[in-house]
């Protein structure tokens, strides 16, 4: 056990903290603080804020919106809203730049179609833009919070008297203030550090991402671009810190009784309304790229056609959709083995180097992909696994690793403390017992752990961005590539693999989870 | 944990060449068909790579680079990541328009691209906006929201309207000018080809990019035509260099001088017309003929691009 | 103490007839009848799932019954909302709004009732009070024990001077010795406000203890309903006899042993 | 049955001597000292907090003491493995195995057990008989009652035949009926397989009507340690008299009252 959290603090040691360190170390220059002073970089911050703010309150007050009508109105086909909802995490978020353009830029079919004269370029489409990627997060956090309400408050409020809007205002918001709180911030962090979004429809704006890679990327000024990448943490660093501490402060409450919810014309009517137009806003981004990626030229000729798949696939696609695979699937049994064997070790053996371990899991939450992938540029270059799969895999397990091991450090929270007691007294060891027990008791999230890790890789842009070359370059970066040679349909046809792909995963997991459901119940 | 066991295929056998290259796909492969016709014992891959990430990777990785040849690699950047370059002694400069030659023979001109102002000629008419015909026009509001430049920044077609400007104007009266373009720009693309496919999809009216780009989707059937202003197109070099310690494999030698030679020859008379090789000046439809070129004096002076770019506000 | 059940009028009957509910068609009451007289403490015992919290979701109006209705003072109130019936109800785990303190829980709901919104916080101070807890008035309810949670669940209840308090097992979360003096106070409360009960407990003891009369329920069904002393000395059926006495026996005679140091 | 604690020798006796244990530089327990005799069922009663779960954690050696020492039958046992000192540990939330059946996690332990290993079906379905549970055998224990899931919980402990076995407030989680089963089988267990018992409970009632002797702790002490008779003739002091004696009494005057009809 001992030399288990020694390697393991290693690991973090070696692939999060040095790589930063190493980094950050270059400020200690003062010519390289001198971004800090220039006018660009005074505005590129508040136009980070005032992006990121704006994003903040729209996704997390649609994310409280639909956390409502899933949980608390009768309208059908809940489960399928719930996916729906979710789909946009499964395309990098380039793509929702890109299909925002197709959609409502100066051309695009609903401007045409509604003869709208506005611009999205600027603050409306980088809002928009991170609003399609942010909302399913921040969705999920309070969703999964709100479902597991307990009925019993309400219906002592029903009884006492209290009307329906005082109950939400007072049981509801208090509720769910932590989960908002940590929605907020997960939110703020994600859409202040995105740079696809930005690219594609920023217009004039530019945030402090985009100002990151017009420094490192064109300017070729690491200096300036670790500079900023170190701003770029703070909001992430405050984020982790709210979240660590409200986490530990939120007390775990079992559920006595669900909601029994009567049909209600009104409250359900307007939940239709509200799921049906989030959906909708949703998925047309996506449903646009989807069509531009079958059609002739975008938007000359418009005749549905397979070329583009061809197309694609001549310019590499195939093999890099094979690179995303592999990274992909060995980053997700590596990631969720790791993910879990930390979370083991703070959930359930504890100490001191438990508490060093959640932190450092926990804080790789907090480093914007971009931040990290440049870091490891620095501190791995010329080592024995620069240019190689292996430096792909690491940087994508060190960037995703903190959600999973969340997920995997609360449901082992929630096994029963005695387990391992009692396997003492019996002569099980521990590591049996996570076998034999644990692992089967917990089976659940691991899928979900892996799912992650796997949706994630193939997504992912900012962090592999420095540290692929042409031969494991993985897919979602052909989606830049491809927009750069003028091939707008090839590039859109890469988005919907991404997302085929994506969607493939999430059904193979829920069928076998679905499977060993029904396994349990027939032993029943 | 045993992940440099997956360490990538990289592996460089003697008679291998990894070619990164900042053509477009459709060049590539014509490149790469006819390589392949020539040297059939080679194993010869070539690569995609925007030029800012192919000038990133050069300046992180220098001589431990993936890549033994650049090709077609924006002058300004080439000049960037020099030193990570072979010296050319052994290759033929003659046959070169001497005004594309690098005085440091680290890199051989592979194209020259110029650039031009396009316009998508259906919303001009939609919208009833004049076709411009100076830069002055463009500052006019009626452009306001229509224009699309690509960013100096990340983009060598930027700053190569930038310095034709600087050069032609004046650096005050160039940099007061953009400031005022500004305000009808609606998309500082990262990417040199933003602005024509901004264009093609009718997002742009009035698009700062490259000549070739346009051209080929004219050809292609898009609504757009090509236009110069008397201050001239904005050029520059694009160059082909050996990376430092790779030029003793014959394999590499050989393949670089086909490129350098006959990869020159195609390139300029399938893709980019502009004249590149001595008393070679090819023809391709619709392509503009007798373009007056900017002064383009210091195009490829990196101190003097980083002190520009630090002024550019945008 | 100013809080007092609504003056003068005589304690409230509680009347219910031939209820029947269903859930997924499967019927959980088989059509309940019985009346509880006012002021009375009446404690149902039963097995797990027999329907003892559906027969009280249904007397408040949380469940809807499939037949038979429910009547107070004569009046029927099967289709009045929960908050129109004069009664309050107390659960298990307590349902506090976990964000207020305890006085905020006790007040929350005064704040709707326009004859004692302006009084709330005198009102809300007295019921706490009347349980021992106004020392805890202005503590978070999140960091008060289950028996302390369970008092200030109560004086919500209780500040809306309902005529009749259900209660649903609020004695099974609590640790014995918080029981027991949680049992006084109910019975404090039966005494002082004239408060109807009724009660639903898994403790043999604590039924018998406390009512005036016991519910004993079958699947469904209602076994036996007496007098604690009647029930003792005439079981209605072997069911009664075996489970409900037979237990008290073996508590008793375990108690026994102690008699003569005790007495 | 075939499980017998280890043949002819007489049953075993567990020392105990000035064990302290701090957590965080504050001391729990100041030096706890006592006896249990072989075969004997001893309960602990105590406030909240005041030390028995980390008493018993000692014992078992989950915890190690600062001071002190742990002797089974004159043997130092301080510093054996957990697994070595024939003792069994039963907790309030069961801790069973919850993606096997019940014979599952009876069975598990015995798989490791090479003198055992191969009759483990047998031995693991006596055990379960003993506690009344044969025919839950192959039933997931998630689907079980809380009683059931205690009694599958004793059994695996039962199985490995332990000369004392520790239960941590085994009761705290059933509902009355379920307690009231288990206790019987509680002393069943311990009359026919000799077994010591060291009992946690927080019902001062069942304390009395199981033990052979009574500990009474209070913050990291004991009070008294008795048999019940001598407890409520002679308590030790006031918090003895007040708080365990008078709860005691006022349980037996509510069950007096049918004191008649119940003889
Ligand atoms: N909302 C519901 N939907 C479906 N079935 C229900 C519902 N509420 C109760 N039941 C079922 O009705 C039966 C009676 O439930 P009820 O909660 O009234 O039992 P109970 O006597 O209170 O049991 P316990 O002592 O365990 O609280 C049970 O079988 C239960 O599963
Ligand atoms: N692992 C630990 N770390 C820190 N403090 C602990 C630990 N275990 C117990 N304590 C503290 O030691 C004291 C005694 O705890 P213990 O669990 O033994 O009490 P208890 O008598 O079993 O209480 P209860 O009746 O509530 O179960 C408590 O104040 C508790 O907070
Ligand atoms: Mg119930
Ligand atoms: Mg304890």
């Amino acid at each position: 056990m001992g030399l288990l959290k020694i390697a393991l603090l290693l690991f973090f040691l070696l692939a999060v903290v040095l790589p930063l360190v190493g980094m950050f170390s270059r400020l200690a220059d003062p010519q390289v603080r001198e971004v800090f002073g220039t006018p660009a970089f005074a505005s590129a911050c508040v136009n980070s804020l005032v992006v990121a703010a704006i994003t903040t309150v729209v996704s997390v007050l649609a994310a409280l919106l639909m956390s409502w009508v899933l949980c608390r109105t009768a309208i059908q086909g809940k489960s399928v809203f719930a996916v729906l909802l979710t789909v946009p995490m499964l395309v990098p978020s380039l793509a929702h730049g890109m299909s925002l353009v197709y959609l409502l830029g100066s051309n695009g079919i609903l401007t045409n179609l509604l003869h709208g004269s506005w611009s999205i370029y600027g603050f409306p489409g980088i809002v928009m833009g991170s609003f399609l990627y942010s909302f399913p997060p921040a969705f999920l956090m309070i969703y999964d919070v709100m479902r597991y309400e307990d009925a019993t408050p309400y219906q002592a409020a029903d009884v006492l008297g209290i009307p329906k809007p005082s109950q939400f205002a007072h049981i509801t918001l208090p509720f769910l203030r932590k989960p908002l709180i940590s929605a907020a911030f997960a939110t703020f962090a994600l859409v202040i550090t995105d740079y696809g979004v930005p690219l594609m429809v920023g217009g004039k704006v530019t945030t402090l991402p985009v100002l990151m890679y017009q420094n490192a990327v064109g300017l070729l000024d690491f200096d300036t671009g670790a500079a900023i990448g170190f701003v770029l943490l703070i909001p992430a660093v405050i984020d982790f810190l709210v979240d660590v501490l409200a986490r530990d402060r939120a007390s775990a409450r079992y559920v006595s009784r669900g909601f029994d919810l009567k049909p209600n014309a009104v409250r359900d009517a307007v939940g239709y309304v509200a799921a049906v137009i989030v959906t909708l806003a949703l998925l047309a981004p996506i449903a646009t790229f989807c069509m531009v990626s079958f059609a002739t030229k975008y938007p000359l000729d418009l005749t549905p056609t397979l070329a583009n798949i061809g197309r694609a696939f001549t310019m590499g696609a195939g093999s890099y959709w094979v690179n995303s695979l592999f990274i992909a699937f060995v980053v997700s049994i590596l990631g969720t083995i790791l993910a879990y064997l930390v979370a083991y070790i703070t959930a359930r053996v504890g100490g001191v180097s438990a508490r060093l371990l959640h932190l450092a899991s926990v804080t790789t939450l907090a480093v914007p992909g971009i931040v990290l992938g440049l870091s490891f540029a620095l501190a791995f270059k010329g080592s024995l696994i620069y240019g190689t799969f292996a430096i792909l895999i690491l940087v994508n397990l060190v960037h995703f690793i903190a959600s999973p091991y969340l997920m995997a450090y609360n449901s082992l929270s929630k096994v029963n403390k005695n387990l391992e007691a009692v396997g003492q007294t019996l002569g099980v060891g521990r590591a049996r017992i996570v076998l034999d027990v644990l692992v089967p008791a917990t089976a659940d999230t691991i899928a979900e752990m892996f799912s992650f890790f796997f949706v994630n890789c193939m997504v992912t842009i900012s962090a592999v961005s420095f540290l692929s070359t042409t031969l494991d370059m993985p897919l979602a970066l052909l989606v830049t590539d491809l927009d750069a040679q003028r091939l707008v349909e090839c590039s859109a046809f890469v988005s919907v693999l991404i997302l085929v792909t994506n969607v493939i995963e999430k059904v193979v997991v829920a069928a076998i989870r679905r499977y060993r459901h029904t396994q349990q119940s027939v032993s029943r | 944990i045993g992940l440099g066991a997956l360490a990538g295929a990289g592996g460089t056998s003697s008679n291998s060449v990894v070619i990164y290259s900042c053509c477009e796909g459709i060049r590539n492969e014509t490149q790469m068909t006819a390589l392949r016709q020539a040297f059939p014992n080679y194993d010869i891959r070539m690569h995609y790579i925007t030029t800012g990430n192919c000038a990133a990777r050069l300046r992180m990785e220098g001589a431990s680079s993936e890549a033994d040849i650049v090709l077609d690699f924006e002058g300004g950047y080439i000049n960037q990541v020099s030193d990570s370059l072979e010296v050319l002694s052994d290759f033929d400069e003659s046959m070169y328009c001497e005004d594309l030659l690098d005085p440091d023979d680290r890199y051989f001109p592979f194209s020259r691209e110029s650039a031009c102002i396009a316009t998508n000629d259906n919303i001009l008419s939609e919208r009833g906006i004049p076709t411009p015909t100076s830069y002055q026009d463009l500052l006019d509001p009626v452009y306001a929201g229509v224009v699309s430049m690509p960013n100096p920044k990340t983009s060598g077609t930027g700053y190569n309207f930038l310095k034709s400007l600087v050069n032609a104007w004046g650096e005050d009266a160039a940099f007061d000018y953009f400031d005022a373009l500004a305000e009808n720009v609606y998309q500082f693309t990262s990417s040199g080809s933003g602005p024509v496919n901004a264009l093609v999809q009718g997002e742009a009216a009035v698009g700062l990019g490259m000549t070739y780009h346009a051209v080929s989707e004219i050809n292609e059937g898009a609504p757009l035509s090509v236009h110069f202003f008397e201050e001239g197109s904005p050029w520059d070099v694009y160059g082909s260099g050996i990376i430092q310690g790779r030029a003793g494999r014959q394999a590499v030698h050989d393949v670089f001088g086909w490129l350098c030679t006959e990869g020159v020859r195609i390139d300029n008379a399938t893709y980019v017309p502009d004249q590149v090789l001595v008393g070679v000046s090819p023809e391709i439809p619709n392509y503009p003929k007798d373009v007056k070129y900017a002064d383009m004096t210091g195009i490829t002076d990196v101190d003097e691009k980083m002190r520009l770019l630090e002024r550019w506000s945008h | 103490m100013t809080i007092k059940s609504q003056e003068t009028t005589a304690p409230h009957k509680l009347t219910v007839k031939g209820i029947k509910k269903s859930f997924d068609g499967r019927e959980v009451l088989h059509g309940i009848t019985f009346d509880v007289h006012g002021g009375e403490f009446l404690s149902i015992l039963g097995p797990s799932g027999c329907g003892k919290s559906t027969l009280l979701r249904i007397l408040i109006g949380l469940e809807h019954p499939d037949a038979g209705s429910v009547l107070l003072d004569g009046e029927n109130i099967t289709d009045a909302a929960p908050s129109k019936r004069h009664m309050g109800i107390v659960f298990q785990d307590y349902a506090l709004f976990e964000n207020m303190t305890a006085l905020g829980n006790v007040e929350y709901a005064l704040r709707f009732d326009p004859t004692r919104r302006v009084r709330r916080s005198q009102i809300a101070l007295d019921a706490l009070a009347s349980l021992g807890m106004a020392d805890f008035a202005n503590k978070p309810v999140a960091g008060l024990s289950g028996g302390q949670m369970q008092r200030v669940s109560i004086a919500r209840t209780l500040a809306l001077s309902p005529e009749v308090i259900l209660l649903d097992e609020p004695t099974s979360g609590l640790d014995a010795d918080a029981r027991l003096a949680l049992r006084s106070q109910l019975k404090n409360i039966q005494r002082d406000h004239g408060t109807t009960m009724i009660f639903i407990t898994h403790d043999q003891e604590e039924a018998f203890a406390l009512a005036d009369r016991v519910m004993v329920m079958g699947e469904g069904s209602i076994h036996q309903l007496d007098e604690p002393l009647h029930i003792v000395e005439n079981p209605a059926d072997s069911y009664v006899r075996d489970f409900v006495v037979a237990n008290l026996k073996a508590k008793y005679d375990s108690l026994a042993r102690f008699a003569s140091p005790l007495e």
